[in-house]
């Protein structure tokens, strides 16, 4: 291994902050695409705590998980970018507090 | 991979493979009937590779997957209910879809993710399953492009489905980072001797709860559930009530057994105040709704609430297999009624593109138009409301005995509390159903095929099956766990 | 003798016949079948009573056993002594007269039928009353005859208030018979039976003279007594129970049920001579009945409240011999007052016939000459009421006044108090006959009473007048106060006081010597007549007190308050869901933010549960 | 295998009749008449075989095979369910009784349901058929089952053929007894469990958890379920307020029903099950539940008196009567339970006839509204006949069932405690106030002249003689009704320590 080592504890705070700021995103932002990039940050926040923590572990574990969420992150973005688009055309906005048809 | 290991996953397999003919299928021939007929028999002969599975059962595949009867009784639930589902859709979606085949292909992958669900022993295969049920609802929920409601409902739900996922995930990952396996059962094992410190443990497991609740709707993570299950069409939110939730309810039954979690009393406490909670909340919220399809979703919060009980139940070590038998009960209970009712909308909706969701007065006098779809509503109403002689009754009998022998007494008031609730927004949509038709009243007609009429029959039949005749499920469910 | 249970027998089966017609059966046969039945009963109670009076057996009859659950074993049962004998033959034979005047009182009726089902359906029960030989059964009858005067008050039921009359009847005597109801309880429980000898026994044995046990269970009957007879502190419903049928006032108002009571405490003598202060409650009860139900009849305008006053009075006087003790007096006092009584309420009836259903003394006057049959009628029942010498009344009202004076200590006292009574009954009874029959004509009567309506008068007035010479065979059944060493002074002031009565009466209202007028205008007068006329505000006191309250309580609590408590918690439940509804906003950023919350929320839980 | 086939019968016959409607609209009711007189029939068949001997033995509560009949088949193993049915001379009475009523109430509706006639007398033979299998079942799981389903039919009944206000009187009268079913059900499932800790095989067979010990808190709250249940079908004060809003709605026959033999079931419940069951701890509750016994005698009475609705006040004069069938039980000694028994039987029949006349009339003036009736005598005088002599059998005329129950209840329950027989008997006052007080405001007073109305036809003149007979006979010849119930009481009371000892197991209790 060699070089500098990066304590667990420091990358599972990165992530930790990472996360949060996904969370901030999708609590603040409006527009459903920014939303979909607070999702991708939070998911690669969780991906990043897995690599570390396999790290520690010295085992693959981690990295193969993190492949699979970037697998899965790309699913939700495959399908969540084609919901843009319909949402662009029949709503005519992508801010979220407009798509609000549904309540109560 | 032996030949047992592909005998034990068959059912996955031939899901998956089911899965792939399909796709070609649909690239060669248009069409909705054959697609249609291909997915129920798919979904029938996956069911029946369970039988064929179960003769080697327990074996563990890999680290990841563990098929043993348990897995293997919620496969043939899963895809009875996907067959069943997607039987309902196909007047629906064709009325509501433009090119309708692909629909089925994405059924049949979400059954997939379910059964998945039901073999994963693994934090990968739990991860795989859960997103492969996930993403393949997004599309579905999304599918009807006449209405813009879906549209809403499915944006909704990808959002918020993925923070959930990429919460469980981390939680997860903390987990790890803290024990050093993804594996259920060692990391059971290795939460006692972790040297982190427990306050990342109990980090990890808020978040992987708070994932999990999310998917499952417990209150106080159940806000999106009455839009998504308003917005997405009648089939889909079948689905999603009965065969996503009870994919995840075993997943995370599965994780507790496993890891044997119940010895953290907190973790187990925290199942039952979910529980309280959703009890309370789901019934309270479906009290005044006029809507049908809001008022099945939250008292789909409020069943859930209800089969959470089990997790208090399983405290004490002897009373697990009762508490897990009931908890079988109760989804096998519960999926059939949910079906049923959710069928029911699906039929009255089928023709009408306009009508996005169903009120309270367009049922009315249903009992005297449709006589089968009323005999329908009404027998899955009093099964969810828990009425002797329906299946629903013996689902909370068995909760009751669980928790009265694991002396539950808190949940067991709330139970009754809650079902106490239920009664009014169960019997009124009974007494809309059966109010005598005024002439300047015209509702629509409703056309039913004849499958949807057989489909309706098998379903009546099961439920009052389920509820009179329980003995054989009962000794079936008792022999294996 | 076997013959028994065909007395009650043929009222109750003619009254079922009339029933089951429906109204539709011919008046004439309906006649025949009411008073027919009721003298064929009578013709069978001569026959037991000559039996009985022969050889002074006590016959038994048991029909079959009513219920048996442990030791209660209830029977259908007849027991016939020298005192059923009497009263049997006071019911079927009055009961005929009365039946055959009614004939021709009521046959322009149109529920004709009916009155007849109603008034053989109250021989019958007041039959069994009687004969009974349990007190289970005696109530079966106490309570029959109350349901059948409540159906036959309110007879005329398209008039409200005769309605209201009838149904204050059943409920204001329904309190004593509650009373009484509890009364069996306390003796069954007490000493583990209801037939009236073994009953009897039992108490002698068991219980001492004074005892508490006693002296509860007689007050609890003393209270069905009271209500029945229409005595203090139950007399209100009896002058309101005039609205029904005249006949109907004599035969259940005046002769028969009003007098169950004394037959209750003379049937169950031994257990009230078990106890002394209610044996005294009873005479000071008939004493201040007897008083205020005299000063009240005074002051009456209705011919048929007057009478109704006066039989609460005489009924006073029926109590006070059964609390000093004289039972065979007071049993006497029954029997005549039944004759004469009947007979005023019958010669009344025909007035009020003959008069358009006048009922005000002040618009008659000067019948003497009109209608002399009954004129001659209210003569003689008025002289038997006020105890004129060699009158039946005389006879029996004397025999109570002595027997008050030879009670020692407070005997005098009530001996004095009832001669105040007889000189008021001097005074109302002629003042009724001198108003109506004397002085001017103020209505013209359009008829004169057929031939049903004078026989009966005339047997009654014969019975009137020679019932006192009668000997009942009530030696050995019931005990009586000796007086015959009372001294010729008070024999005399006992006879002249009703005479004393006659003469202020005459003075007052016939004689013009003193003005009558004068008097009630002035203030004292005029605040005493109301006062009298009011019966002494008492209706106005339980309006006030009982009936008033009940009916606010009833109107407060009209839309149940227990609901309440259950809308409150429908409420409650509204109330949540429109919280928590208010939460599902259908703002995606507001649902990501739920989830923060939860996930701070389960994390607050945990941390702090592990710390 | 008979009782089975009873329950059967009734079930069929009630798939025959809504079927049956296809063919013909009048077809219905004839099923419906056929069907309980066959029941009926078949019940007298099967009570012939059994020796008359066997009607004088003491039955054995704690086992089904010293009853008159007993039948167990398998159902869920699983739980120790089993589907036990028995009959004991309590069973059999309520279940003529049952059959009865139903005839009357088959009788009462004849011709008031044009609306889907055939699933209207199906859901009449169903709720008949739920009750015969609550007087018969013996495990307590299926009794559970029938309490239940004899509901549902009774909702239908009323929420589809009721009346203005049908649906809140439907979804009350569902959601008390629903809830309070629950609550049985816990205790069911409790006390089965306790069966286990004990030492026992799950069974939820009375004859197994009969005599079981149920320690402290537990035993009160298993009791209190049951308690509760009972009592809210009683209904005991206060939980009756279902009680007039499903009565006042509910079709006629719904109404006979639910007076006649609904109500039933809570007292049979009470006397079957929750004191037996719970021996010691019934008789320490004892003077609460005398208490509210009391006080749903006067309550009701005083609100009976304060309706103007005809049927509530036959409805409140139901939880009048029914608080003496509280008091009789838990007085706990042979008279009283013979008096409540009594109550049962006596009460059906007399309440059933005045819902019948409230039916009646509400057919012929469009109302239960009886400031607006009056004087109805001169357009009807059998119809009042018929209302007086009910009326006056409701306020416990002696001669007539109502007054041989209702005295013998208060007599045994002046051994146990006096002061509550005092202030039950003012119930006996105001029941005289309220019970006149509806003849006057219906048949008596003013008659409207221009009023045209029908007297009773031939057939609701038979139900009522019927009726009438029937008091007659219980008022004045009870004892074949109290020699049927008596052996079962004497086996109870082998179970159950009666009330005069209350003071020492009181004692007893809390020195443990």
């Amino acid at each position: 291994m060699g070089g500098l080592q990066i304590p667990l504890e420091h990358v599972l705070l990165l992530a930790a902050t990472l996360f949060s700021c996904g969370l901030m995103g999708l609590m603040l932002r409006r527009n459903i695409i920014f939303m979909l990039m607070s999702l991708e940050v939070m998911l690669n926040a969780a991906a990043l705590a897995f690599v570390a923590a396999g790290a520690r572990w010295q085992q693959a574990d981690g990295q193969i998980i993190f492949l699979l969420i970037l697998s899965v992150a790309a699913a939700e973005v495959a399908v969540g970018l084609g919901l843009v688009l319909q949402i662009q055309r029949r709503f005519k906005t992508l801010d979220m507090d407009q798509v609000n048809r549904l309540r109560g | 991979m032996t030949v047992a290991d592909f005998q034990a996953l068959s059912p996955l397999l031939v899901l998956a493979g089911g899965a792939t003919v399909l796709m070609l299928q649909i690239a060669f021939v248009r069409s909705v009937s054959l697609t249609a007929a291909l997915t129920v028999l798919t979904m029938a002969l996956a069911a029946l590779s369970c039988v064929h599975a179960a003769q080697i059962a327990p074996l563990q595949v890999t680290p990841l997957l563990q098929a043993d009867s348990f897995a293997l009784l919620f496969c043939v639930l899963f895809c009875i209910g996907g067959a069943a589902t997607a039987l309902l859709s196909q007047d629906y979606i064709r009325h509501h879809g433009d090119e309708p085949e692909e629909y089925f292909l994405l059924l049949m992958l979400s059954t997939l993710g379910a059964c998945v669900l039901a073999y994963a022993v693994h934090v990968a295969s739990l991860l795989l399953g859960l997103e492969l049920l996930s993403v393949s609802l997004y599309a579905l929920i999304a599918y009807p492009n006449k209405s813009i409601l879906p549209l809403e409902a499915a944006a909704k739900y990808l959002v918020l489905s993925g923070a959930a996922s990429a919460t469980a995930l981390f939680g997860f990952a903390l987990l790890y980072a803290a024990t050093g396996t993804l594996e259920f059962t060692a990391l059971g094992q290795q939460l006692d001797n972790t040297q982190m410190g427990q306050s990342v443990l109990l980090v990890g497991a808020a978040m992987v709860f708070t994932g999990l609740g999310f998917k499952l709707s417990l209150v106080p993570f159940h806000l999106w559930t009455p839009d998504v299950y308003d917005g997405a069409p009648a089939p889909i939110t079948g689905f999603l009530a009965s065969v996503a939730k009870a994919a995840v309810f075993v997943a995370l039954l599965r994780l507790f057994l496993d890891a044997d979690l119940f010895r953290y009393r907190i973790l187990v406490e925290i199942t039952g105040f979910l529980a309280i909670l959703s009890m309370l909340a789901g019934n309270l919220l479906a009290l005044l709704q006029t809507n049908i399809k809001r008022m099945l979703a939250y008292s789909s919060i409020a069943h859930i609430g209800y089969l959470m009980i089990i997790f208090m139940a399983c405290i004490t070590s002897d009373n697990r297999n009762l508490a897990s038998e009931a908890a079988a009960y109760y989804l096998v209970a519960y999926t059939a009624t949910t079906i049923a009712a959710f069928g029911l909308l699906t039929l009255i909706c089928a023709h009408q593109v306009e009508r996005e969701n169903v009120e309270l007065h367009h049922i009315s006098g249903l009992f005297w138009r449709q006589p089968l779809l009323g005999g329908l509503m009404l027998v899955a109403m009093l099964s969810l409301a828990g009425i002797p002689l329906t299946a629903g009754f013996v689902a909370k009998f068995y909760i009751f005995n669980a928790a009265v022998s694991g002396h539950n007494w808190v949940l067991l008031a709330t139970l009754i509390l809650g079902s106490g609730i239920g009664i009014y927004y169960y019997l009124r949509v009974v007494y809309y159903m059966t109010r005598r038709l005024e002439q300047h009243h015209v509702q629509p007609t409703v056309v039913v095929s004849w499958h949807a009429k057989a489909l309706s029959c098998i379903l009546i039949a099961g439920i009052l099956l389920l509820g009179t005749m329980p003995q054989s499920l009962m000794a079936y469910l008792r022999s294996i766990l | 003798m076997t013959t028994l249970w065909l007395i009650p027998l043929f009222p109750l089966l003619s009254a079922t016949l009339l029933v089951l017609s429906a109204g539709r059966m011919p008046r004439q046969l309906a006649a025949l079948l009411g008073a027919g039945s009721v003298g064929l009963s009578a013709i069978c109670v001569a026959l037991v009573a000559r039996t009985y009076l022969a050889d002074g057996q006590v016959q038994e009859l048991t029909l079959w056993t009513w219920m048996a659950v442990d030791n209660f074993t209830p029977r259908i049962a007849f027991y016939i002594d020298g005192l059923t004998v009497v009263m049997m033959s006071v019911i079927t034979g009055v009961g005929f007269l009365i039946h055959l005047y009614s004939i021709e009182f009521l046959w322009d009726d149109e529920s004709f039928c009916r009155y007849f089902a109603y008034m053989n359906l109250f021989v019958a029960a007041m039959l069994l009353l009687v004969m009974a030989d349990n007190l289970l059964l005696l109530y079966l009858g106490w309570e029959g005859v109350g349901a059948c005067s409540y159906l036959l008050v309110g007879f005329w039921y398209r008039d409200p208030d005769n309605g209201a009359a009838a149904r204050k009847a059943f409920v204001v005597t329904r309190v004593g018979d509650t009373a009484m109801f509890l009364g069996l309880l306390l003796l069954y429980t007490e000493l583990g039976t209801l037939d009236i000898q073994p009953l009897m026994a039992a108490a002698n044995s068991q219980w001492q003279v004074g005892d508490t046990l006693p002296i509860l269970a007689t007050a609890l009957l003393l209270g069905g007594a009271v209500g029945k007879s229409a005595q203090l502190p139950l007399h209100t419903w009896l002058p309101d129970a005039m609205a029904g049928p005249t006949p109907v006032s004599a035969l259940i108002h005046a002769a028969t049920m009003v007098t169950a009571g004394v037959y209750l405490i003379a049937r169950n003598y031994e257990l009230f001579l078990l106890a002394p202060p209610t044996l005294a409650a009873v005479a000071w009860i008939g004493l201040a009945t007897l008083l205020l139900a005299g000063f009240t009849a005074l002051a009456q305008h209705d011919i048929k409240r007057i009478l109704a006053y006066s039989t609460i009075s005489q009924i006073g006087y029926m109590f006070l011999a059964l609390g000093v003790g004289a039972f065979a007096s007071g049993i006497f006092h029954l029997m005549t007052h039944a004759f004469f009584k009947a007979l005023l309420f019958l010669a009344a009836g025909a007035v009020i016939h003959c008069l358009h259903h006048e009922h005000n003394i002040f618009r008659m006057g000067g019948l003497r000459r009109r209608l002399p049959v009954v004129f001659w009628s209210f003569l003689i029942g008025s002289a038997a009421l006020a105890a004129l010498p060699f009158t039946s009344g005389f006879y029996s009202k004397d025999a109570i006044l002595l027997s008050a004076w030879t009670l020692p200590g407070i005997g005098p006292w009530l001996w004095a108090g009832g001669l105040l009574g007889a000189l008021l009954t001097g005074i109302y009874s002629f003042r009724l006959v001198f108003i109506v029959f004397f002085g001017e004509a103020h209505t013209e009567p359009d008829q004169q009473p057929g031939w049903r309506m004078s026989g009966a008068l005339i047997v009654l007035c014969v019975l009137s007048l020679v019932g006192g010479w009668f000997a009942l065979p009530l030696a050995g059944v019931l005990p009586d106060k000796d007086h015959a060493h009372v001294s010729h002074a008070v024999e005399f002031i006992s006879i002249g006081t009703p005479l004393l009565g006659l003469l202020i009466a005459y003075l007052l209202f016939l004689g013009r010597q003193v003005s009558i007028a004068s008097l009630a205008e002035s203030p004292w007068g005029k605040a005493l007549q109301d006062f009298w006329y009011s019966g002494w505000r008492i209706d106005k006191l339980y309006d006030a007190l009982l009936v008033q309250p009940f009916k606010c309580l009833a109107h407060w609590w009209r839309n149940e308050p227990v609901d309440l408590f259950y809308n409150a918690l429908v409420a409650l439940s509204r109330w949540a869901h429109g919280r928590l509804i208010t939460l599902q906003t259908g703002e995606l950023r507001w649902y990501a933010t739920s989830l923060v919350f939860g996930l701070v929320l389960l994390l607050a839980i945990m941390l702090r549960n592990a710390s | 295998m008979s009782m089975v086939v009873l329950i059967g019968l009734l079930l069929v016959g009630g798939i025959a009749a809504w079927q049956l409607e296809r063919i013909d609209a009048n077809l219905p009711r004839w099923v419906a008449l056929a069907t309980v007189t066959l029941a009926l029939l078949y019940l007298v068949s099967v009570i012939a075989e059994i020796p008359a001997e066997s009607f004088k033995l003491t039955p054995d509560p704690g086992d089904g095979d010293s009853w008159l009949l007993h039948l167990k088949l398998a159902w869920i193993p699983r739980f120790g369910i089993s589907l036990e049915l028995a009959m004991d001379g309590l069973s059999l009475l309520l279940v003529i009784l049952t059959l009865l009523l139903g005839l009357i109430a088959i009788a009462s509706s004849w011709s008031e349901i044009d609306f889907k006639p055939g699933l209207f007398q199906a859901n009449l033979l169903w709720t008949l058929a739920g009750v015969c299998g609550v007087f018969l079942a013996m495990d307590l799981f299926l009794f559970f089952t029938f309490w239940e389903v004899m509901l549902i039919p009774m909702y239908l009944l009323i929420a589809i053929w009721g009346h203005e206000n049908r649906s809140y009187a439907a979804m009350k009268f569902f959601i008390f007894t629903q809830v309070s079913g629950l609550l049985m059900l816990l205790s069911i499932v409790i006390l089965a469990w306790q069966g286990v800790a004990t030492g026992g095989e799950l069974s939820f067979s009375y004859f197994d958890l009969l005599g079981l010990h149920l320690d402290g808190r537990l035993a009160w709250i298993a009791m209190l379920g049951f308690f509760l249940a009972f009592t809210v079908k009683l209904p005991g004060f206060p939980f009756h307020t279902w009680l007039p809003d499903a009565h006042t709605q509910a079709p006629t026959a719904g109404s006979v029903l639910l007076a006649g033999i609904l109500l039933k079931t809570g007292a049979y419940g009470l006397l079957r099950f929750c004191i037996p069951l719970f021996p010691e701890i019934s008789m320490q509750f004892a003077p609460v539940a005398m208490g509210l016994g009391v006080a749903g005698v006067i309550y009701g009475a005083v609100l009976a008196f304060a309706q103007s609705d005809f049927k509530r006040l036959v409805a409140y004069s139901s939880v009048s009567h029914m608080g003496f069938v509280l008091l009789g039980l838990y007085a706990w000694n042979n008279l009283a339970l013979q008096g409540a028994i009594m109550q049962m039987v006596a009460h059906g029949v007399s309440t059933a006839a005045l819902f019948m006349m409230a039916g009646a009339l509400q057919q012929r003036l469009h109302t239960r509204d009886m400031t607006r009736m009056g004087g109805l005598w001169q357009q009807a005088p059998r119809m009042g006949a018929c209302a007086m002599f009910f009326a006056v059998a409701s306020l416990g005329l002696p001669g007539l069932g109502n007054f041989v129950a209702e005295f013998l209840v208060l007599a045994g329950l002046f051994a146990v405690h006096p002061g509550f027989t005092a202030v039950a008997a003012l119930g006996l006052i105001t029941a005289a106030i309220y019970a006149l007080w509806m003849m006057q405001q219906t048949f008596q007073g003013a008659p409207d002249e221009q009023r045209q109305m029908d007297d009773f036809h031939g057939r609701e003149m038979l139900a009522m003689v019927a009726m009438i007979l029937a008091l007659l006979w219980l008022g004045l010849y009870p004892q074949p009704v109290l020699d049927l119930a008596q052996p079962v009481l004497d086996g109870l009371h082998g179970v159950v320590t009666p009330g005069e000892h209350l003071a020492q197991t009181m004692t007893a209790g809390t020195g443990q």
